[in-house]
């Protein structure tokens, strides 16, 4: 099932938390809905479950405008931050729910609670009440809940944002997992950069209300429409350079680039710390200011003149403060913004 | 420096339930004494004998029997219809978005500082006369089948239920009603239990409307029995300390059954205030 | 999360409805009536007709002596009792929060007064207050204190009303603050531990506002009990509200302007600016709160 | 005092028993009344079918209760019309009063209650109370012997705003003095008669007891009797206080000269002084003569007295009259058989015998059971209060603020008695309170 949002507005009161929003989420696939808190991404999500009503726009479930359908209607499974797991009901009972609500017979209901209960990997866990779980496993009684009435679309919003660090790597293996077994179109809210690109087919990305950029995990990294998207995704972040466009030519930090046509202006210039290249016969000389060792590679903190930048090198050798590196850049690596944060394509 | 802690805490806890049970005790003394037991100097701590009598004496001055099952029936039925109103009213502000929420719960608050004793006479013409229910235990139901106080507890411990159930029960193709009794009212059991429970003790103890609905002995209630005993010029002490021993004896067993959840169900109902 | 729509409207007043016809019935009708009938010069009770519309009632309340002294009576017995029984509750949820055996039974038996029918308790108060066999004379006497005349003196009326209705509000007070206190996040305690808080620190730094909310719900309920307080007078002082009327509380005067002078006019005039007076305290102290309750 | 009490109840049960042993003989009494129906051609009444049923409501709970269910059990059985009387407890008089007043704005209301007379003229406003006077007066049913009824019951049930009768007298008493006759004979004290006797008396007693040995149960009562007793005057039928006087100053003051100096008390936390007394903490009080059910010790012997009179031989008569409710003809008709029977002589004594109360006639106290009851020594109230001439009655004025001028008037006693006040303007405040 396709999901698609046209013109999608969502206003509280003054506050308008979706703003004008398009875009499709691609059926089958896992989309990533990302953003840093108070963006709207859980709006949206809430305004595709049926939870709000919106504002102004559309959404559709393929074809069928769903934009004024009771959440009951749309068919639709939803996993909560906190899992809401009913409390004073075991884990079968919990899964079983939305089926008395849709009046499967019991039999039945209890067949596909189990058969989901093995998909989720509880199926030891049935007669435990949410209480007596861990929250990993109520993570898994939340999914299973969602999932047994066979949803069109499942919806997780911050699913992982309660587990400890560990588990949160297990289950987003799970989740993956689980969606690709399944096959239902799903879509993940989540402000952890890393979950989204690690999980999702499609990554869309909002920021104050306003959809920036819908793209796979890799075009978006690779080619951010904006700033803001550069700087949201990758860890360590983008290093940004203030500098200008003087005379059809950029420097940042020595590092020059070619502009073309664009006019001169003050142009911000992101570098990914991984786009450097430890390079002895690098034109630009940066000074170390210190270094992180992280045992798969080393992260630098040098400074590109005035500017103290990131640069992650993959080469086992040890930094001293005041040392000298010549570095060079990958390939169109160098990204123009200006000062509105908006993308300029060279 | 710790024990010193400990004994002081015992003594002032042991000192408060003294004054906390004193009169308790006095009352169940005074119920086995004479009369002239009662004001006598020195103080009789422990009758000696035990005048059990006065209890004999005291059922036989009202039909006690009957007066307990009709106080159980009307207890029981206010009880059952509050919590039924509550759990309803309560969901509605605690849950469902409507127009005018703030205004109806805030106009229903403030009803709470009516005193009751003006209203009385106006809702015997509503029910005695225009409902016609004149000396029917219903007549002492009815007026006390919804409390706005008790609303106001349960849709505190309501809003302590995480809205993402109610989010989550939605998604789930829960209708409210459903939702209501599968999710919120076994939520709040304990919450429940203690509402039931104080609306039963208040039931229990209620007295002048009763009194006015009432004309048979066989539509009375305990209570009631408590004023066989106060004369325009003396009151027979020992009989009413007898009797009311027995109005409140089943409320010391109930009380002890349920003493879990009451204080359970008044922290949670306290909490969020 | 929904927002209010005609249909969800709709839908609360259905689950409101039952609630609120009885409410409606048996609360607001007969308020508006008493509101009525209180601008009535005379009114036929019986016939429900009245003659000689107007405040007459109001000025003739504000004007009578009774009222006066009824009024200060409620508000010297409600500025004490509040306070007291909630420092009281307090202080006595606190040691029975101490981890120690035996506090169960504690609990068990402190909130054993709730259960009582109060006028059957009065009867046992009037009996401790005695001056001649009162057990609490005969307490203050080992103290040293000479015997006071309770019930009789109209210097300790008031006090022991004040006394009695302490002691009946207590029960419901130290329940909830000891859940209240049961309800706090262990770790602050430990935290407090570590850094070797005073047991006075860890009160009035943790325990107090942790609790504020609480303290706020218990003081606005038993603000308003107290300013209605009717039962526990006729309870300890049967029909004549201590001597001169010393002990008289506004509902009480409300009461015998109805039935015992026959006045439902100026009973519900009283009534009525007994309702305004709570009414303005109460938005008071939620002004109030809004500053200072701490969740 | 238990003994006592069982006597008294055998007693009655015996008596219950040769009254209607003898009753069956002369049951066709009222019939020789029946006569006079030709005699006045212009009133017509209905005849009374049989299985009428009356509602009766009243106050009476305990042993007053149990009196009266007696006295309408005997009615039941013994009427010629086959009328059945349901007498039903409705609480204290406040509460029975509440309920009238509910009842009395379209709901079912009884045929016959129990009020004081200042309740009663509220309860005139809703066109619900029968106007008395034409069965009273009416000479095939009325009342014949009506002389034969104390004269200060008729008056107070006349005294009406327009002067008719709303009510009748139903369970009636008056104050006496209470004093411990063991007390008294140990130390060759006489009871006292007069008020300089009671001073003098009090005084004595109170040296021996080391407290005041004198009480009186109702401060308002007293005030009024007092007031009276030294010449002064209460209030009269139009509501007009006439107590702001120098006679209403002297006896206020006789009082709290007593209490000062430590000779008189008041009843105080103690409600009534039947407590004290009991406990011999002090050994003479003025109180209702039905109050003398709580009275008793088995550590001394107790008497009554007549009240100790001022200038003035006077004194108060309290208790409730009972009133009729509109119904039918018929109901009407047969309340009134239903008051009369309990306004006769043999039921009055009956009733006197078994309650707190007194009987309503004069002739009642002559009956031979109630003289031989009164000689068993039971309980002396039932002859003292019997003794008063009837001109010496006084009563609360009918009017409606005659309860807020009692309660005034207590209240000036109180102010005074504690000292918050000085007599003069306890009574002064009294009096402008009212006004």
């Amino acid at each position: 099932m396709k999901v698609r949002l046209e013109n999608l507005t969502k206003k509280f009161e003054e506050v308008t938390a979706v703003n004008d929003a398009t875009l499709e989420f691609l059926e089958g696939k896992l989309t990533g809905l990302l953003g840093p808190s108070g963006c709207g991404k859980s709006t949206t999500l809430y305004l595709i479950a049926g939870l709000f009503k919106a504002t102004s726009g559309k959404i559709f479930f393929d074809d069928e405008d769903v934009t004024r359908k009771e959440p009951e209607k749309r068919g639709i499974g939803l996993v909560f931050q906190n899992y809401a797991l009913y409390p004073h009901m075991t884990a079968e009972q919990n899964i079983m729910f939305p089926l008395q609500n849709l009046k499967v017979p019991k039999k039945e209901a209890r067949k596909r609670a189990l058969d989901m209960a093995k998909l989720v990997h509880i199926s030891e866990l049935l007669n435990r009440k949410p209480g007596q779980m861990s929250g990993g496993q109520q993570q898994r009684v939340a999914i299973a809940r969602a999932l047994v009435k066979e949803p069109r679309i499942l919806l997780l919003d911050e699913p992982l944002s309660n587990l400890d660090a560990r588990l949160r790597l297990e289950m987003r293996e799970e989740i993956k997992r689980i969606q690709r077994e399944t096959g239902v179109t799903t879509i993940f809210v989540t402000h952890d950069q890393e979950e989204a690109m690690s999980i999702s087919d499609q990554i869309a990305i909002m920021n104050e209300g306003l959809l920036q950029q819908v793209a796979s995990p890799q075009e978006m990294y690779r080619n951010p429409v904006n700033e803001f998207v550069a700087k949201f995704l990758g860890n360590p972040p983008i290093n940004i350079i203030e500098t200008e466009i003087k005379g059809g030519k950029v420097d940042a930090g020595g590092f020059l680039m070619n502009t073309g046509t664009l006019p001169d202006q003050p142009v911000h210039v992101g570098v990914r710390p991984e786009s450097f290249r430890l390079d002895a016969n690098g034109s630009v000389k940066a000074v170390v200011q210190a270094m992180e060792y992280t045992g798969r590679e080393t992260l630098l903190f040098a400074y590109l003149g005035e500017k103290l930048c990131k640069v992650i090198i993959n080469a086992d050798i040890i930094f001293k403060k005041g040392d000298s590196v010549s570095l060079s850049l990958k390939e169109k690596s160098m990204l123009l913004f200006d000062l509105e944060g908006n993308r300029l394509y060279v | 420096m710790k024990n010193v802690y400990k004994i002081i805490t015992y003594i002032l806890l042991a000192a408060g339930a003294v004054i906390m049970l004193f009169p308790f005790f006095w009352m169940i003394t005074g119920s086995l004494k004479t009369y002239n037991q009662i004001t006598a100097t020195p103080i009789v701590w422990w009758p000696v004998p035990a005048q059990w009598n006065n209890y004999t004496t005291a059922l036989e001055y009202a039909p006690f029997d009957i007066y307990f099952i009709n106080t159980v029936i009307v207890s029981v039925g206010t009880t059952v219809s509050v919590l039924i109103t509550s759990i309803f009213a309560a969901f509605a502000f605690s849950r469902l978005k409507f127009r005018g929420r703030d205004t109806i719960f805030s106009i229903l608050l403030s009803t709470l500082m009516i005193p009751s004793q003006i209203l009385i006479i106006t809702n015997y013409v509503t029910v005695a006369v225009r409902m016609q229910l004149m000396d029917t235990l219903l007549a002492l139901i009815i007026p006390f089948t919804a409390s706005i106080f008790y609303i106001y507890l349960l849709r505190e411990f309501f809003n302590q239920i995480p809205e993402q159930l109610y989010l989550a029960a939605k998604v789930d193709g829960t209708s409210d009603w459903r939702y209501l009794w599968k999710i919120m009212v076994p939520n709040a059991k304990n919450a429940l239990i203690t509402i039931g429970l104080f609306n039963f003790i208040a039931s229990w103890n209620a007295y002048i409307w009763p009194l006015l609905l009432t004309n048979s002995e066989s539509k009375r209630v305990l209570s009631i029995g408590l004023k066989y005993f106060s004369g325009e010029a003396g009151t027979d002490y020992e009989l009413l300390m007898a009797a009311g021993t027995i109005v409140i004896a089943p409320l010391l067993v109930i009380y002890l059954f349920f003493r879990r959840y009451i204080v359970e169900g008044v922290a949670r109902s306290g909490i969020k205030g | 999360m929904f927002e209010p729509r005609w249909k969800t409207t709709l839908k609360a007043l259905l689950y409101l409805s039952p609630a609120l016809i009885v409410i409606a019935v048996f609360v607001i009708y007969p308020m508006f009536r008493s509101v009525w009938i209180s601008f009535f010069k005379d009114y036929n009770i019986f016939k429900h007709t009245g003659s000689g519309f107007g405040l007459d009632n109001y000025k003739w309340v504000l004007n009578d002596g009774r009222f006066i002294l009824a009024l200060k009576n409620t508000t010297i017995y409600t500025i004490v009792v509040v306070p007291v029984s909630v420092v009281i509750a307090l202080f006595t949820a606190v040691l029975l929060n101490s981890k120690m055996k035996g506090m169960k039974l504690f609990e068990t038996l402190y909130f054993l007064p709730y259960i009582t029918n109060l006028i059957a308790i009065g009867l046992a108060f009037k009996f401790i207050f005695n001056s001649t066999y009162g057990i609490l004379n005969r307490i203050l006497g080992l103290f040293g204190i000479d015997t006071i005349m309770w019930l009789n003196d109209p210097k300790y009326s008031l006090p022991a009303l004040i006394i009695f209705g302490i002691w009946s509000g207590l029960a419901f007070k130290i329940v909830v603050f000891l859940a209240g206190i049961q309800g706090i996040n262990k770790q602050y305690y430990q935290a407090a531990k570590i850094d070797n808080t005073s047991r006075w620190r860890t009160f009035t730094k943790i325990t107090m506002p942790m609790l504020s909310p609480m303290i706020f719900y218990i003081g606005i309920i038993s603000f308003i009990g107290a300013l209605k307080t009717y039962v526990e007078v006729v309870g300890l002082y049967g029909n004549n509200p201590g001597p001169a009327d010393t002990a008289m509380t506004i509902v009480y005067y409300v009461y015998d302007l109805f039935y015992g002078a026959n006045e439902p006019p100026r009973a519900a005039a009283a009534s009525v600016i007994l309702f305004l007076i709570i009414l303005v305290f109460t938005f008071i102290q939620l002004r109030a709160s809004k500053k200072r309750v701490q969740y | 005092m238990k003994m006592k009490k069982i006597l008294a109840l055998l007693l009655a049960v015996l008596m219950v028993a040769s009254f209607a042993a003898c009753k069956t003989d002369t049951s066709e009494e009222p019939e020789s009344s029946k006569p006079a129906e030709s005699m006045d051609p212009l009133k017509e009444w209905p005849s009374i079918p049989a299985g009428t049923v009356l509602q009766f409501w009243h106050a009476m709970g305990g042993a007053n209760g149990a009196a009266l269910d007696l006295v309408v059990a005997k009615f039941n059985e013994e009427n010629e019309f086959g009328i059945t009387v349901e007498a039903t407890f409705q609480g204290g008089y406040t509460d029975l009063h509440t309920k009238l007043v509910s009842a009395l704005q379209g709901g079912d209301i009884p045929h016959i209650a129990q009020a004081y007379a200042n309740n009663i003229m509220v309860y005139l406003d809703s066109d619900s109370i029968v106007q008395l006077d034409e069965y009273i007066f009416d000479p095939q049913v009325g009342i014949e012997d009506w002389e034969d009824i104390i004269q200060g019951y008729r008056e107070e049930n006349s005294n009406y705003p327009d002067g008719k009768f709303y009510s009748l007298p139903f369970n009636k008493s008056t104050e006496v003095l209470y004093y411990n006759e063991t007390f008294f004979n140990a130390n060759n004290l006489t009871v006292p008669t007069t008020w300089e006797e009671l001073k003098d008396v009090s005084m004595e007693a109170s040296e021996i007891l080391g407290k005041p040995a004198f009480g009186y149960d109702s401060l308002s009562n007293l005030f009024i009797t007092w007031t009276q007793q030294a010449g002064g005057q209460y209030t009269n039928n139009n509501g007009d206080v006439l107590f702001n006087s120098p006679e209403a100053r002297e006896a206020l003051q006789f009082f709290i000269d007593g209490v000062e100096g430590g000779y008189f008390r008041t009843a105080g936390e103690d409600n009534y002084c039947s407590g004290p007394f009991n406990d011999e903490n002090l050994v003479m009080f003025i109180g209702s003569t039905s109050g003398s059910a709580y009275i008793g010790s088995d550590t001394f012997e107790w008497n009554a007295a007549m009240v100790p009179f001022g200038k003035v031989e006077k004194v108060i008569q309290q208790g409730s009259n009972m009133f009729m409710l509109k119904s039918d003809e018929v109901g009407q008709l047969a309340t009134f058989e239903f008051m009369k029977f309990l306004m006769a002589p043999e039921n009055t004594a009956l009733w006197a015998m078994n309650s707190g109360y007194l009987p309503v006639r004069d002739s009642a106290r002559e009956l031979p059971e109630y003289v031989e009851f009164v000689e068993s020594g039971v309980n002396p109230t039932k002859d003292i209060g019997t003794m008063y001439d009837g001109a010496w009655y006084i009563y609360d004025p009918v009017f409606k603020e005659s309860y807020s001028i009692r309660m005034a008037v207590e209240k000036a006693v109180e102010e005074a008695a504690t000292g918050l006040k000085t007599v003069d303007e306890a009574i002064t405040d009294a009096a402008a309170s009212i006004n």
